[in-house]
């Protein structure tokens, strides 16, 4: 499904990920962790083409996305469920829109859409907050319509970055058990994370990056 | 995407942020009724200078000598140039007493002629869009070669004055407009891209979550397409109160106004004007889309 | 707080979004280059017809049973009248030679007359700024009893349109002048306004942080009057360039501009008035701030 | 230094806290805990009047600040230092300002601002990112820049809330080591998170928020 191979992105003055390769199959689900500033959230923005890798070769589903055309960037995005670090909500729709946009977007026929937002909305217990508005909800409610948004549209694809950076222990075993089920049902997961407990007993594969550097794997 | 749903977004967006969206709509209708009131201006002066060559003639005085016949032909061969509007025959009893007249209370003047002194003569009027310098040059030179003509007068200096004034009218008229309207369209197309620059971020989101080009455009356009639409119709009821506060009261006290024209497709074009600059804005606003 | 801090701050955010601020200067631009067009034009129409009245005088035709004597004391008493600007004597024979020069080429019309018919006649110009119709009626008045008058001539109607003309004209470009000022003004105030709509955010978070008031307004009056100085210079700039390229060059064809005044006092105003407008928008654009 | 006296807090459709009584000593470091959505944010947000209490009385230094009068609100916030949930970095200024304007708004002496500044940037590891923009930034180090600004001047009561969300365990405890150090020179420090490896062992009080009601308090 996905594979870096000497991948290598440079900012202005900081090189963020330096020869990196892995590969992740289809169906997986991964964890990748790693310190503060490690490159984690640069490592994800090279797959749904939010950055371009400065050098080597990034494979989705096949494809060398890296020198994609531009044309083709929305078709691979809409492939992909992205949990952004910064939550990305849009201010001025209120949260069912919110979530609901990720259906617009693919041309899900309107009959269908609201029975599947709440669906959504229902896994991350926010069903109730549905007419807010995102500034009248709490940090970790933010960050549950994002993952509610990431997940609704059942793309087969999904990055999560720091998806439960803002809520409790429960509430974050509640997600990641709803990414263990979707990944059940087929999808690839990738998860940027620094708590542990997330992928502690996971039986998952987790890579761990530092200073753009993968420096271990190994099994959650 | 469905219409509908772009509607929808373009009108919960307006609404959202009702009072900066007003002020917008505002400063386009200022805009719009500016370049209409310069519009109208400039085509009142060179309506208004249009009518002048009216005030123009030749005169033709003819030598006593000629026959009634004589004077016939001559006026009938006069009709036949082209240039001519119409040709008057005033006979040397009515001059006189057009002189009398003039000289009102000093026309005892005249007492002391026994007889009238002033010839027969013959007006010419131009067509007005044939008016100019050269035209007149070439018919009165023609003129000349007749016989039975003592003398052919015209304002020269009225035709040479006339001639630049209209010139200079139109041309500051046209200046003006061009210059006014450029920077009207420019305030139109300023405010909407000052309105979206806040949308960057939001437009980001749209694209990172995949939207196509027209899904993250088409709510902006609609929104352009209200704010300048509602500009327009604001200038346009404006425009209406301005006519009936002021030129209307005013023309009682200054009839000159009256003969001023207020075409009605103006007033319908303000808001098919704001429309589309505000659609035009938008898409200039939201720039080209590169993923 | 210390200024150079706010300049410093004030100059970073400025630079930071560099084409959206240089967008606000030009549309601030536009706004003050058409209110300083309009105030030029109204201020040139008002002294084009306050130029106007110098062709208006009354005319006194003395009987010739008068004396030389007579006719000085008369002159003297109609110069002490305060609404007079100046008197003319004008002799019997220079009217007839004026006379003659204005029939021109039917000058023989007057070959009859023996003797000269016309009378010895005064000339008076009233000020300019006391010529009105009431005025001139009061004088007239006063005139008529004095005796040696044979009769008194004025063009009344001319009069009447005159001043019908100015009050319109000052009328209308008043008018044009408050409309178009309210409308430039409010334009600049709007760009402000939706420019600054987007630092809402910005102001919460300096609040949040325990700022004074003073603390969070400085910068913003600063890239405030920035903003409108710049406006101002860039119109000042651009109406001297449109002043050399239209004005100048048609005045060589077209020497009614030549007359045109162009107060340097306006030029200088213009980024005055724009740093004004700059710092008064920006104190209404961020509005109460309230904790 | 803080007492709540039966404090309520209703938005417009929910009720965040349903009279809440507590307090804390001067000099105290307490951790506030709870899951998604009870009102921690809320809590902090009563104290730094970023919202004012709809009941009952929060007294902070021994003020009244519910009835607070609007002017003197700066002068509350000027003794405060705030990591706020959501960063509120300004992005239009360099890391350096953004720290560094914590002290300006004192009216600390320029000549003091820039070693004050870099210090506190040394504390969160950042000192090498000074000249960069804060979307130049990964989320962890944002949120360090937030920590940084809040620590800057020394103020004699810091609220922290969920300072440790985009950090990885090791810069967690780096933060949770320097507050309390802070915390030993005198300043009160009141710390609003769910992860609890922060205040495991840290001997420290903890409260325990749920829906809007305190539902237990213990030693970390
Ligand atoms: N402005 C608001 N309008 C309406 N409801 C609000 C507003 N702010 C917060 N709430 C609601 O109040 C409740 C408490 O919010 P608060 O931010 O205090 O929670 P929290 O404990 O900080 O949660 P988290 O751990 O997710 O940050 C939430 O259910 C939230 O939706
Ligand atoms: N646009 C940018 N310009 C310059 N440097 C950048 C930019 N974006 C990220 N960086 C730098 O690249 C490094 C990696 O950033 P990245 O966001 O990938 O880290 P991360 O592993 O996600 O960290 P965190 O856990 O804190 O979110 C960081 O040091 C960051 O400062
Ligand atoms: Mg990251
Ligand atoms: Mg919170």
């Amino acid at each position: 499904m996905i594979r870096f191979e000497d991948v290598s992105k440079h900012y202005d003055n900081h090189t963020a990920l330096r020869k990196v390769s892995f590969s992740v199959e289809r169906g997986e689900m991964v964890f990748i962790t790693g310190p503060s500033g490690s490159g984690k959230s640069t490592l994800l923005k090279l797959i749904y083409l939010s950055e371009r890798a400065d050098e080597g070769s990034v494979f989705v589903s096949g494809w060398e996305i890296n020198t994609m055309r531009d044309s083709d960037v929305p078709v691979l995005r809409r492939k992909i469920g992205v949990v952004y670090q910064e939550f990305r909500l849009l201010y001025n729709m209120s949260v069912f829109e919110n979530v609901a946009i990720a259906l617009r977007i693919r041309g899900v026929d309107e009959r269908e859409v609201k029975a599947r937002v709440f669906d959504s909305l229902k896994i991350v217990n926010l069903r109730h907050k549905s007419d807010n508005y995102p500034h009248a909800l709490s940090g970790g409610e933010q960050q549950r319509i994002a993952i509610a948004r990431a997940i609704v549209a059942e793309p087969i694809l999904i990055l999560a970055d720091e998806p439960t950076g803002n809520v409790d222990p429960d509430t974050s075993a509640g997600i990641i058990r709803t990414f263990k089920e979707i990944n059940a049902r087929g999808a690839t997961i990738l998860i940027a994370t620094h708590n542990r407990e997330l992928f502690r007993d996971t039986g998952k594969r987790t890579l761990k990056l530092d200073f753009g550097n993968f420096v271990g794997e190994g099994i959650g | 995407m469905s219409l509908p749903y772009s509607f929808r977004v373009a009108i919960s967006s307006l609404l959202h942020e009702k009072w900066i969206n007003f002020l917008s709509m505002l400063t386009m209708a200022i805009g719009l009724l500016f370049t209409a009131i310069t519009l109208l201006t400039v085509y009142n002066i060179d309506l208004m200078t249009k009518k002048l060559p009216e005030k123009f003639s030749i005169m033709l005085y003819l030598k006593d000598s000629l026959a009634r016949e004589e004077i016939d032909t001559l006026i009938e061969g006069i009709r036949q140039d082209p240039s001519v509007d119409r040709v008057f025959f005033i006979p040397k009893d009515e001059a006189f007493r057009e002189l009398k007249a003039t000289l009102r209370n000093t026309e005892y003047i005249l007492d002391g002629l026994g007889e009238n002194p002033l010839p027969n003569s013959i007006e010419i009027k131009l067509k007005a869009q044939l008016l100019g310098p050269e035209s007149v040059k070439k018919l009165t030179a023609k003129l000349k070669e007749q016989a039975g003509i003592s003398e052919i007068e015209y304002g020269e200096k009225f035709l040479a004055s006339l001639h630049s004034v209209r010139k200079g009218m139109n041309t500051i008229g046209l200046v003006f407009l061009i210059v006014l309207s450029t920077g009207m369209i420019f305030i139109c197309y300023s405010t909407v891209k000052i309105l979206f620059y806040r949308k960057d971020e939001e437009i980001k989101t749209y694209k990172l979550l995949g939207a196509t080009k027209g899904f993250i455009r088409t709510p902006f356009l609609i929104e352009g397409a209200v704010i300048g639409t509602g500009g327009g119709l604001i200038s346009c009821i404006t425009l209406v109160s301005l006519y009936y506060t002021f030129i209307f009261k005013l023309s009682q006290t200054f009839p000159l106004l009256n003969s001023m024209y207020f075409p009605v497709e103006l007033f319908l074009a303000l808001p098919a004007a704001g429309l589309l600059l505000g659609i035009a804005g938008a898409i200039i606003a939201i720039g080209r889309i590169r993923y």
